[in-house]
């Protein structure tokens, strides 16, 4: 069942602690909570068909293998992939930005050639980059980004060179929640030849996205941070580009023949999934994203949105505060990075914790984005469709108590 | 999602599975052979079991004069490649791929008209093979393999 | 509270389908299933403290942080392990033997050198070796084994040179179920200085299992084959071993600074866990150990052996078997690998899944040794501490009908 | 795994977080300033926030003569570096180096002895730190960089 008021369908966020309270949570860049619905079909896989999946005649295998390509094909629905086999599962998103670091970065990118990425990357899409770069002699080239972590289409267009093999760019910025202009960087790089990887992390499970009107070559994302199990992302590749990849990790389950010295390996997606893959996590996968589709993602987007307008109002009412995208609504999600002036972050949100507020210090995996911010770290609330703003207004009544607690004046 | 009885497979019962007519072309065997003077040789390779089927097939003006297979595989795997060959042993290359089309239709759960049932002959005891997910490839591999061998014959 | 008759603890042993027919479930060598302490520690795990760990300052994200780090104990201790450090969490066995080929193996395999496996390894310890000795310019040599599967020490002796680098052995195989004699593989291998990574896939949750008493470098397994989740793994390296890696992925969580050409990675073992890793299989993984524990490994053990020779006993009794690995009960796990005479496994584990027989058939990811043994595939029955002398009986008498099936007469 | 109340940071009140000596070394400051010509100096860094603190020594005849910090944290690493400070300076290397050890005994939640408890003076105010772990590295920092520092000094 649905509840409008949608926290009624998370366990964790009724649920009330010895002293009486209820945490409001607000952290949900890092990570989501999970609604009963994604709870239970993971206990059912457990108590009813857990088993091997790819790999059994009996019943049991059988139907967890459906369950599982099941959602291979509801994930490709999910994001306007035109097939299945578009859909690669991976552990997370770090792992599918190494696996195409790795299969498809090594054979493109060489001395001499460029990697361009923004300022605003989060580590997982900055590193793998970084160490390809040093190996094969190339340069990483960073973008640099505007108040809501946005790069600039015409820095864009100056930095694109027929050197620019791999473009690597977030959608949303999981420290400032602007929204990329995915469709105008996915035209200008493919105009100089290059590939367009697309850091969807931030952005899928919070507002409509559409690979193929994005027209993006690689898309990576995670499950946890929409509702779902941790341990598992989907990596999206454009047929032509998984074809021509080598796997990145090897083992079993990906194999038409081995023999002692040589292998020949199935067809994408199947070859990149080395291992047993976790299938309950991929379980909960769909029933995370049966959830966002039956509240539909324009509705998502609508919630988090209005919520942001009072959180912006809220926030900016909070004496001596400090907040780094300032601004309306407009092209964001929900999250808000700030500080309170003379007071540093992880006090700050040890504080708010005391008050059962929950968001993150620190430097949100974005050091080269604090460098540019010339901050060393922030705090950061990130609304999903469960916040209220009764949460907000906790949050904005917690910091109001920050400096006191410090004994700094009030 | 809702559970299977553990003793069904999935709801296709055994009888169904390995029907008389699988279970007579398991025993007879009569296709399995290697042909002298093949046109075309093709392997097909079913990965979950490392089985490999070779077919064969000697053509001439267009018409499958003969084929056989070698090799080894599960009962529906043989099965499958040896009804297969009873039914194209004759037919001409262009009415050999209309077969190939019709059986992944019957096996994709399409319901067929009974002209079209007809014209699979044998082959129709593989209906219900949709039901039964880990063994549709074992069904397939031979038609499969035909397609393969049909485009490299064809000049 | 744990049972005696273990059966008791995991749900989907006991359910019973429309027919009235409960699993007889034998393939535990490809996943186990998980009791309910384990399925009840995912649920809490969602219901009450879901948080990203290592990350924040609230009361959640301290309470998961502090589960987490206190597995890593768990199974530190749980293989003898001489503290936390050397526990690194992976997302698989096979994930685990791919970081240590590409972060250790291009470090110390170079052209000329040798990196010894048997016959006998599961696709997932072959496949890593197999391209890191192509890339390298380097040999793969292979051991054969004996009818347990077990490697030879006098060949062991013969083809170790000053040229191997590298020993990767499968503790126990995973289609023959022998024990293989790891102390003294790691004696002869330290003895040339080569470094021996074991696969204690098949081992870890059914022997007692000490690193320091077997002494080897590397060692990996995987939780879902120990009643515990998918998707997590553990990789234990000697603490100089993980010193000297780079980490194999890379991204957040994993650093101490990133510029924006350059980083500095934090120490073993998290500079190995990039990316958000899976909180709630890890503690999973936990339960899972608890519940190990309080059986007691040596328990375990002494209940699939003596399950072992009823079975060894009763299926030698099965008309038209063909049994891959005779003689008694000694020296090997809960495993057997057979066929009925005159019919593909495929067909067998059809028949036997009629009968509600839960079996393996097919290759078991080890096509080097099917063609060691002559066969292109196998039927495998695999036990585990919960399997009982009745799913023996069902399995025996499951394939007393199989040729019947099949009108081969009986 | 029983669930800590959410509005008690794991059973560490806020004011025994944030105690009056804390607040007061955070608003006095009277440690954070540059030596003119230290023996040592070493920086201190916390990867989970990317602060760094630099702790300089001025040491002559084995006795830390002049002690200082620059650079930010929170509030619980800069009054940890300025407790700290306090307590070292005009000390013998050993004795630092002793208080060291006192210190994270403490934090280890070893039980001291009150002699013991009296020489670590006001960093007994981070004795609870260790119920709130995010925070112990907070607490720690100044003291691995002064035993780096220490090392670094001895010749
Ligand atoms: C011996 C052995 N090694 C490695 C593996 C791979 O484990 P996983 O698939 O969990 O990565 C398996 C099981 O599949 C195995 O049996
Ligand atoms: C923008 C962005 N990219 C990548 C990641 C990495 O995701 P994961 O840790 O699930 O691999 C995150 C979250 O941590 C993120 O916010």
């Amino acid at each position: 069942m649905m509840h409008t008021d949608y926290k009624e369908d998370f366990p964790l966020l009724l649920h009330t602690d010895a002293t009486g309270v209820k945490v409001a949570y607000l952290d949900n860049a890092a990570t989501t909570q999970k609604p009963r619905q994604v709870i239970d079909a993971v206990r059912t896989y457990y108590e009813r068909y857990n088993a091997n999946p790819h790999r059994g005649a009996y019943a049991i295998a059988m139907q967890v293998t459906e369950a599982f390509e099941s959602v291979r094909s509801k994930v490709a629905q999910f994001i306007g992939a035109p097939d299945p086999e578009h859909i690669v599962f991976t552990f997370g998103a770090t792992d599918g930005i190494n696996q195409v670091a790795q299969s498809y970065g090594e054979q493109v990118v060489g001395p001499g050639d460029e990697i361009l990425i923004s300022v605003a990357e989060h580590h997982s899409n900055l590193l793998p980059w970084q160490r390809l770069a040093a190996n094969k002699g190339a340069a990483l080239v960073y973008l640099s980004v505007d108040r809501l972590g946005c790069i600039r289409l015409e820095e864009l267009a100056a930095k694109l060179t027929s050197h620019t093999k791999i473009v690597a760019i977030t959608h949303v910025s999981n420290v400032l929640g602007g929204i990329n202009a995915i469709r105008e960087i996915a035209a200008m790089a493919h105009a100089v030849g290059a590939t367009l990887l697309l850091d969807a992390t931030q952005s899928v499970p919070h507002i409509p996205v559409d690979v193929q009107d994005l027209d993006v070559d690689f898309m990576v994302f995670t499950a946890h941070k929409m509702l779902a199990p941790a341990g598992v992302g989907v990596l999206y590749g454009k047929k032509d580009l998984l074809k021509q990849m080598e796997p990145a990790r090897v083992g079993g389950g990906i194999v038409e023949e081995v023999r002692e010295q040589r292998v020949r390996f199935l067809d994408a997606p199947m070859k990149f999934e080395a291992g047993t893959q976790n299938s309950e996590g991929i379980i909960g996968l769909g029933a995370a994203i049966d959830y966002l589709e039956a509240v539909g993602m324009e509705r998502v987007q609508a919630i988090e949105h209005r919520l942001m307008e009072y959180a912006l109002k809220t926030l900016a009412a909070v004496p001596h505060i400090v907040l780094y995208s300032t601004g309306d609504a407009a092209n964001r999600t929900g999250i808000i990075s700030f500080n309170i002036a003379g007071v540093h972050p992880h006090d700050t949100a040890t504080i708010l914790a005391s008050h059962a507020v929950a968001v993150r210090a620190g430097h949100h995996c974005a050091q080269p984005l604090m460098a540019h911010l010339g901050v060393n770290a922030t705090c950061r609330m990130s609304l999903y469709l469960y916040n209220t703003e009764e949460d907000i207004r906790r949050l904005a009544d917690g910091l109001s108590t920050v400096r006191e607690v410090l004994g700094l004046g009030t | 999602m809702g559970c299977p009885p553990y003793g069904r497979c999935l709801a296709l019962e055994l009888s169904d599975l390995y029907s008389q007519v699988i279970r007579d072309h398991n025993r007879s065997r009569h296709n399995k052979r290697t042909l002298c003077d093949p046109t075309v040789t093709v392997p097909g390779k079913n990965p979950s079991c490392g089985d490999e089927i070779v077919l064969s097939l000697t053509l001439k003006d267009g018409i499958i004069e003969d084929a056989a297979y070698t090799g080894v595989g599960c009962a529906i795997s043989e099965a499958s490649v040896s009804i297969m060959i009873d039914l194209i042993r004759g037919a001409t290359v262009a009415k050999a791929s209309e077969l190939c089309h019709l059986f992944f239709r019957m096996i994709g759960s399409e319901s067929l008209t009974r002209e079209e049932l007809e014209e699979l002959d044998e082959a129709v005891a593989f209906s219900g093979i949709s039901r039964m997910p880990a063994r549709v490839k074992c069904a397939t591999m031979a038609w499969h393999t035909l397609q393969v061998a049909l485009q490299n014959a064809s000049p």
